[in-house]
């Protein structure tokens, strides 16, 4: 093993298309980076801003939210809210300085395999130049 | 109590070994505060491997489960079952995903079983703030609402009805029927479309079990799978259909003549009429927007000749307010709008039909009484053009999909057409022959080989009049030649979109639409009959093009589907829903804004779930702003302490 | 000991001081504040209040007690964290805030005596300066048993005679202060001497603010616990945190584990500030709050100031620096509060 | 220009005529210039209401103690309360109606146009005479305030000592009132978010160099959270852990409470503590300014809100405090809500 900064991502997928969309990935044994921790929530719209923060708090290097693509919510609409919301905490953190690259949002369907391992590439390719995140990370 | 949490992993044969250290992985989370158990197995799905987590759970007394192995869509169920049946509550299990969403993804082992951990302790995180819950039971309203009276609903209904349930069946028109009663004859059989349909239509009318409702509309709906809330308006018709003999005195005196819609324009009708001989309810209406006024003053000459007072110029509009447990949505269809096919001259020339105008044309009881005739000289056409395909699969200008039933009926068309003129010529230009189904490729082959019909692969550009013919300009593609055709009859294949107010239907009863309008379906493949609404079925063209066997098939399944709600006394819905903290919530009403299912209401200034509604989406948890409210099982504090575990250590 | 520093001796003598850690009030955009100092010679003794006091450095707002780590197999780890050993000076501290340490001595001696604090307090030297104009048009030290001379816990006051201060060594502390550069210092004049006094004098004639019969306060509010007088002296409160954490002699606190991860379970203890202002202060696990409303939240403020403090250590707990005076968000005036409290029921 | 004389009639009538159980307004303090929240509940003390331009408290958040207060009576006295807002605190009723905290019935809202100018801050005035202590500034006819000093009265062009948000102002009129007073004038502004360019322009590193300075200075004494009308939560989710909300609270559900913010004054603890504030003020805040006006440690928190408030008028066209009816900024959306940033 090198010793490669090795960013940590945490990601809220959404259990019915992103969930669903990286089990295909899995099932279609697309290879990816294991830098992601993958958190599965029922849908994007109950990711609330705090999850966000917290995980910054408590060190993640990057956070990934991401749900169905507009008008594919298995809850039919849970991820316009989430778009709103993410939207604002996304301008909020660049406001105070935080890399934009860190904190991503994406729609992946559960069809979206293919999709799905490039958003972590590139999500681990852009970061990994950023080194590690202590801006808003606890002082442990 | 402290908890005591099992850990399984499993190997998945080397699907999981073959990356994750599954023996490292046990071992790490021995130590994690609150397991007390942790091992590893080689298939943990199979007998001797649940049977592993069973012996445990007794040996050990453990009272929460993780199984890190395959994703929860697959195994869940299996695991839940197992700790259920060593006396643990379902929801005392939680899966590690550590194969779809780590082993197979990542091919560094120590990073992999880095990963596996994490994944693992996040998991036990979860469970070990698992509540114990089970289903929530609702009491089932045990009736159906079927809305549409085509053939797909009228099949519904039977099946409902025939089951010993109680339905209402909503028709907007005023005779049930369909699009179904306006066919001549039906592909592969030909066998005659209203001597099929009629005994349907006349048992749906004498039926016990069923609530006729014609030129009635849904307009409300509240309520949730087993016991749905529905106001109907019911239109004024103006006419008692108890007291209408069906003398026909009416209509002779009626002064206004206005287009028939059961001929689609080919005839005329009176003010007052009966929509078709054998229309169900059978009864006169007065059709108020033709009727020169419903004031005696200003005719009422009707009224004045109906022996049986049967007109009622005061009837009134009425709501009326059923609750059934399931509903079937069988709204049908409708032809593409002709304003959009310009190009082919319909609606400007007389002899461009579309494909339901032919049908009545080659109806025996239609306007010219099953004899084909042009309508602009009332000759008989000696030439036929059929153009299929027409606004379907044409993505740039018209509809993307293909609508199905065009090609079977275009070759009906053209085989009957024959059947009608032995020495006129019937050409059919087409993009794909699609006849997919019982009997109906030979259908086609019959009527290119018995009936010569002249099939052209290629489309038309152009239908123009050119002295007394309509020119029909196209290309076949087989010979790479331009095709011009003086024909006395163009019959256009329209293509079929969802019926008209169907967007609005599908807004009153919050289901939803597929990107052309047709009504979803839950899942494309196994969920075919339902909607995304629980509780809600499909039938019928309201959900994609469909041929009438095809129709037919799906109402039965819907109506199966609708029983096997209505035969139970109770329902029970995944308890994983929202709960408030009355506590900390204040009434803002925020959740209740944001709740797809509107299972949130405010109720004394807080927030109240409806349970039975509730999906548990979580969307009105993000969104409060006091942490007042969060769905079990899946709280805030749970996915802190995953984010805690995730990133910890 | 008393000697004479010239203003240009000032630096000479602070750079002698550099094993020492030096904090002096640093003025950052328009706010003066306690900080640590690198370049001795950027001392400015010429501010208006600070806005925390020194409580700030001997009483930290964060103090980590200790470390901790647990696990299924190696059980539970601590370890013990102390202040760091090195002494430190503190320059400028305005008498009020001095007198207001060496109250809150008390409370952290007695029965237990508080490691933290006292390591820090006893490794700290205090450097006053004489208030020659108030600097808060708040200041009411002289009604509350202060002046803007006092020399209550200082180890050395000095005063500014415009080109020179007088300095007054007060403890052993601050005779070694002196002693590690006696060159910079000369022997005080009769005619400074003279100066001193004069500016003394003319200092408290400058505090204009002053609660009248103060003597009579702690009796008064004895029989006032349970009178409406709280209700309504509290109805512009919003309950927020600036009096007392401003305030130099309020010490509460609030002890919390900082989890840093569950899973092991480590983290850290750590002492912070804490607010009787605060409705959650006295929440109980049980879900009873004894102090329900603002009403009661101010009264424990004024209460434990001026009848529990003087009860226990015969002395106010107030200093009358002003600082909850001139940040109260909604101008509640504690001056106006105590002579209402005196003419109460009059 | 406002005259108090008709704002002390209107008080005096309405609670003579017992319309009202009593009225919040502004009087002079008695330690100096600035004018502290006046609760004045008889027709005779209706003599100590001033309109001056140290009337900068946004009363509104005197509401939510009233609402407290009355959920905790036997018999509540259920009477409105009449209030006097500017325009900016008017905002703050219609969000808190939005939010259903209030109902339009309890209270009686004597509405004060700011016409021209708005209200002092007191930072800049001190450093405009000085240091010296001012004894009462006034409104003239004109866009000037009238400072009296010990030595004499001076003119002052408002702008020059106006707050910062009265300079950015978007609606300088009461939106909602049962009386008004002074007369409706638009100020004419060009950009309300001009302000925040000055930090939006600084590279990234900059910028998280200036937030980390000024969020350090956090002592958490939460007077930014305590001053907000929009901030009436019986408890914080910032202060989960320490608080159980009532005798009822299980056990369990206290284990359920989630620490997501430390009390410790760190730089992560402080901006986690911020974020929350601007998050869940983002669509809500109605810039009244009242929280960065009392922090002692004088750090620019209105710019965060301020951020949220651009962002929510860019992205989705969306201002806070004007329309009680429309749900709140983030339980709604469009179709069409831009979504260029996601993948």
């Amino acid at each position: 093993m090198t010793d490669e900064f090795e960013p940590r991502i945490v990601a809220f997928l959404c259990k019915w298309c992103s969930s669903a969309g990286s089990d295909l990935a899995g099932v279609s044994r697309m290879e990816y980076p294991s830098n992601v921790l993958p958190i599965t929530v029922m849908c994007s719209g109950s990711v609330s801003p705090l999850y966000i923060f917290s995980a910054f708090n408590k060190g993640a290097d990057g956070v990934l939210v991401s749900g169905c693509h507009p008008g594919d919510c298995h809850y039919l609409k849970g991820n316009y809210y989430a778009r709103r919301r993410i939207a604002l905490v996304k301008k909020l953190l660049e406001f105070i300085g935080l890399e934009p690259q860190r904190f991503q949002m994406s729609w992946v369907s559960a069809a979206e395999g293919k999709k799905y391992t490039q958003v972590i590439k590139d999500f681990v390719k852009e970061i990994k130049p950023l080194g590690p995140q202590t801006k808003l990370r606890r002082n442990q | 109590m402290k908890k005591r949490t099992g850990v399984f992993v499993c190997h998945c044969g080397i699907n999981i070994a073959g990356t994750v250290d599954v023996k490292k992985v046990t071992e790490e989370l021995s130590k994690h505060p609150g397991v007390v158990h942790s091992e590893d197995y080689i298939y943990m799905c199979s007998d001797p491997g649940q049977n592993l987590i069973i012996d445990a759970i007794k040996e050990k007394n453990l009272d929460k489960v993780v199984v890190a192995c395959c994703s929860p869509t697959l195994h869940e169920t299996t695991f839940r079952n197992t700790i259920k049946s060593a006396g643990l509550n379902t929801f005392q299990c939680e899966i590690a995903n550590i194969r779809e969403q780590c082993s197979w993804v990542h091919k560094d082992m120590e990073k992999a079983t880095e990963k596996a951990i994490k994944i693992s302790k996040s998991t036990v995180e979860r469970v070990l703030r698992n509540e114990s819950l089970d289903p929530i039971s609702i009491p089932v309203t045990r009736r159906a609402l079927v809305i549409g009276g085509g053939i797909a609903g009228i099949q519904s209904a039977l099946d409902l009805a025939n089951s010993d349930f109680e339905v209402v069946l909503v028709e907007r028109s005023p005779s049930i029927g369909g699009h179904m009663i306006q066919l001549s004859e039906t592909f592969p059989t030909l066998d005659c479309s209203q001597c099929i349909l009629t005994p349907k239509m006349v048992e749906v009318s004498k039926h016990p079990n069923i609530k006729l409702m014609t030129f009635s509309e849904v307009q409300e709906i509240s309520g949730y799978i087993g016991n749905f809330k529905v106001k109907i308006l019911k239109k004024p018709t103006y006419v008692d259909p108890d007291k209408c003999t069906l003398c026909d005195e009416c209509t002779k005196v009626c002064p206004v003549v206005v287009p028939n819609e059961f001929d689609l324009g080919l005839t005329g009708r009176r003010a007052i009429y009966i929509p078709f001989p054998q229309a169900i309810p059978a009864t006169y209406i007065l059709d108020i927007n033709s009727c020169p006024g419903l004031l005696p003053i200003a005719c009422g000459k009707c009224a004045d000749v109906c022996e049986p007072n049967a007109i009622d110029f005061d009837m009134k509009p009425e709501i009326i307010e059923e609750e059934v447990g399931a509903i079937i949505v069988a709204s049908g269809y409708d032809q593409y709008d002709k304003e959009l096919m310009a190009e082919y001259g319909y609606g400007k020339y007389p002899d461009v039909l579309d494909g339901l105008q032919f049908e009545r044309l080659l109806s025996a009881s239609g306007p010219t009484m099953g004899k084909i005739l042009r309508p602009s000289d009332h000759k008989e056409p000696k030439e036929v053009v059929f153009i299929q395909c027409v606004g379907s699969r044409d993505p740039e200008l018209h509809c993307e999909y293909c609508s199905k039933i065009c090609c079977m009926y275009t070759a009906k068309h053209a085989m009957l057409y024959k059947h009608h003129v032995h020495d006129g010529q019937a050409y059919v230009f087409y993009i794909d022959i699609r006849s997919g189904g019982k009997g109906y490729e030979e259908f086609v082959q019959r009527a290119v080989e018995e009936d010569g019909v002249l099939y052209l692969r290629g489309k038309v550009s152009k239908v123009f009049e050119d002295k007394e013919k309509l020119k029909v300009w196209g290309i076949d593609t087989l010979i790479g030649k331009d095709i011009e055709i003086d024909a006395d009859m163009v019959v256009l294949a329209m293509a079929t979109r969802p019926s008209n107010g169907a967007e609005e239907l599908a807004r009153k009863l919050k289901i939803a639409l597929d990107k052309d309008g047709f009504l979803a379906e839950a899942h494309p493949k196994l969920r075919p009959v339902e909607s995304v609404t629980s509780g809600m079925f499909l039938a019928g063209a309201a959900q994609a093009p469909k041929d009438i066997p095809e129709a037919v098939a799906q109402a039965s399944g819907a109506a199966a589907k609708a029983i096997s709600i209505l035969c139970q006394e109770r329902l029970y819905h995944a308890p994983t829903v929202a709960n408030v903290n009355i506590n900390l919530c204040t009434g803002c009403g925020m959740c209740v804004d944001v709740c797809p299912y509107d299972a949130l209401s405010l109720k004394n200034g807080k927030a109240e779930v409806n349970e039975v509604l509730c999906e548990g989406c979580g969307t009105c948890s993000a969104t409060c702003l006091r942490a007042a409210i969060q769905v079990k099982n899946i709280t805030p504090l749970q996915v802190h302490e995953m984010i805690n575990a995730c990133l910890g250590g | 000991m008393e000697k004479i520093l010239t203003k240009k001796s000032f630096s000479k003598w602070v750079k002698k001081l550099e094993s020492y850690k030096i904090y002096a009030p640093v003025k950052n955009d328009d706010l003066w504040n306690y900080e640590i100092i690198d370049i001795p010679e950027s001392i400015q003794p010429d501010y208006p209040n600070t806005v925390l006091s020194p409580k700030k450095i001997i009483f930290p707002q964060r103090e980590i007690f200790l470390e901790f780590k647990a696990s299924n197999e190696e059980g539970l780890e601590v370890k013990e964290i102390l202040p760091e050993e090195r002494p430190a000076i503190i320059f400028g501290v305005r008498p009020c805030d001095a007198r207001a340490l060496t109250l809150t001595d008390n409370v952290f001696k007695g029965d237990f005596e508080d490691p933290y604090y006292w390591k820090r307090r006893n490794q700290t030297i205090l450097i006053g300066l004489t208030c020659n104009i108030p600097p808060s048009f708040d200041c009411f030290c002289l009604s509350v048993g202060g002046s803007p001379h006092s020399k209550d816990g200082l180890d050395i006051l000095m005063t500014d005679l415009e080109d020179k201060y007088y300095i007054e060594s007060l403890t052993k502390k601050g005779n070694q202060l002196i002693n590690l550069a006696k060159d910079c210092f000369e022997e005080p004049k009769v005619m400074d001497k003279k100066d001193l006094e004069k500016i003394q004098a003319n200092s408290e004639i400058q505090i204009k603010r002053q609660i009248k019969d103060i003597k009579k306060i702690p009796k008064k509010l004895k029989g006032m616990f349970d009178t409406p007088f709280w209700d309504k002296e509290s109805l512009s409160c919003i309950q927020c945190g600036i009096c007392t954490y401003l305030c130099p002699t309020c010490h509460c606190f609030d002890i919390n584990d900082e989890v840093a991860s569950s899973a092991p379970l480590k983290g850290k203890r750590v002492r912070t500030w804490d607010n009787c202002q605060f409705p959650d202060f006295t929440m109980h696990s049980s879900g009873h709050n004894p102090r329900p409303d603002k009403a009661s939240r101010l009264r424990q403020r004024i209460l434990h100031k001026f009848q529990y403090f003087v009860e226990l250590y015969e002395n106010f707990q107030c200093v009358g620096c002003g600082r909850c005076i001139s940040k109260c968000p909604v101008g509640i005036d504690i001056i106006e509060v105590l002579d209402k409290v005196r003419d109460y029921g009059l | 220009m406002v005259k108090v004389e008709d704002i002390k009639k209107e008080a005096k009538r309405i609670l003579k005529e017992g319309k009202v159980k009593y009225i919040i307004g502004y009087k002079k303090s008695t330690n100096g210039l600035m004018s502290v929240p006046a609760f004045i509940e008889s027709p005779e003390d209706v003599e100590n209401l001033i309109w001056d331009p140290t009337c900068v408290y946004n009363l509104t958040r005197f509401l939510v103690d009233e609402k407290r207060r009355k959920a905790r009576e036997k018999n509540p006295d259920e009477r409105p309360v009449g209030i006097v807002v500017k325009g900016c605190d008017s905002r703050a009723i219609i969000v808190l109606l939005q939010e259903k905290f209030i109902n339009r019935e309890n209270i009686y809202v004597l509405g004060i146009s700011c016409e021209t100018t708005g209200v002092l801050d007191e930072k800049k005035l001190l450093k405009k005479l000085n240091g010296k202590k001012a004894e009462k500034v006034e409104y003239d006819e004109k866009d000037n305030f009238i400072i009296t000093t010990l030595d004499g009265k001076s003119k002052v062009p408002a702008d020059e000592i106006l707050a910062e948000r009265c300079l950015e102002c978007r609606a300088n009129f009461p939106v909602i009132n049962d009386i008004l007073f002074g007369e409706k004038v638009d100020r004419k502004l060009d950009n309300r978010f001009k302000s925040l360019e000055k930090i939006e322009s600084l590279s990234k590193e900059k910028r998280w160099g200036f937030w980390k300075e000024q969020l350090d200075k956090c002592i958490r004494c939460y007077a930014c959270r305590s001053v907000c009308p929009m901030c009436y939560c019986d408890e914080c989710v910032v202060d989960t852990i320490n608080f159980a909300v009532t005798a009822d609270t299980t056990a369990e559900e206290k284990a359920q409470r989630i620490k997501w913010v430390e009390k410790s004054p760190t730089t992560s603890e402080n901006f986690v503590y911020h974020f929350v504030r601007a998050i869940h003020l983002a669509g809500r805040c109605i810039d009244c300014g009242e929280c960065e006006r009392v922090c002692p440690m004088d750090i620019p928190l209105r710019f965060l809100n301020k951020k949220m408030e651009k962002e929510a008028k860019e992205l989705f066209d969306y201002d806070a405090g004007f329309d009680p009816d429309q749900p709140s900024l983030v339980s709604c959306f469009k179709d069409e809500d831009p979504e260029d940033f996601i993948r």
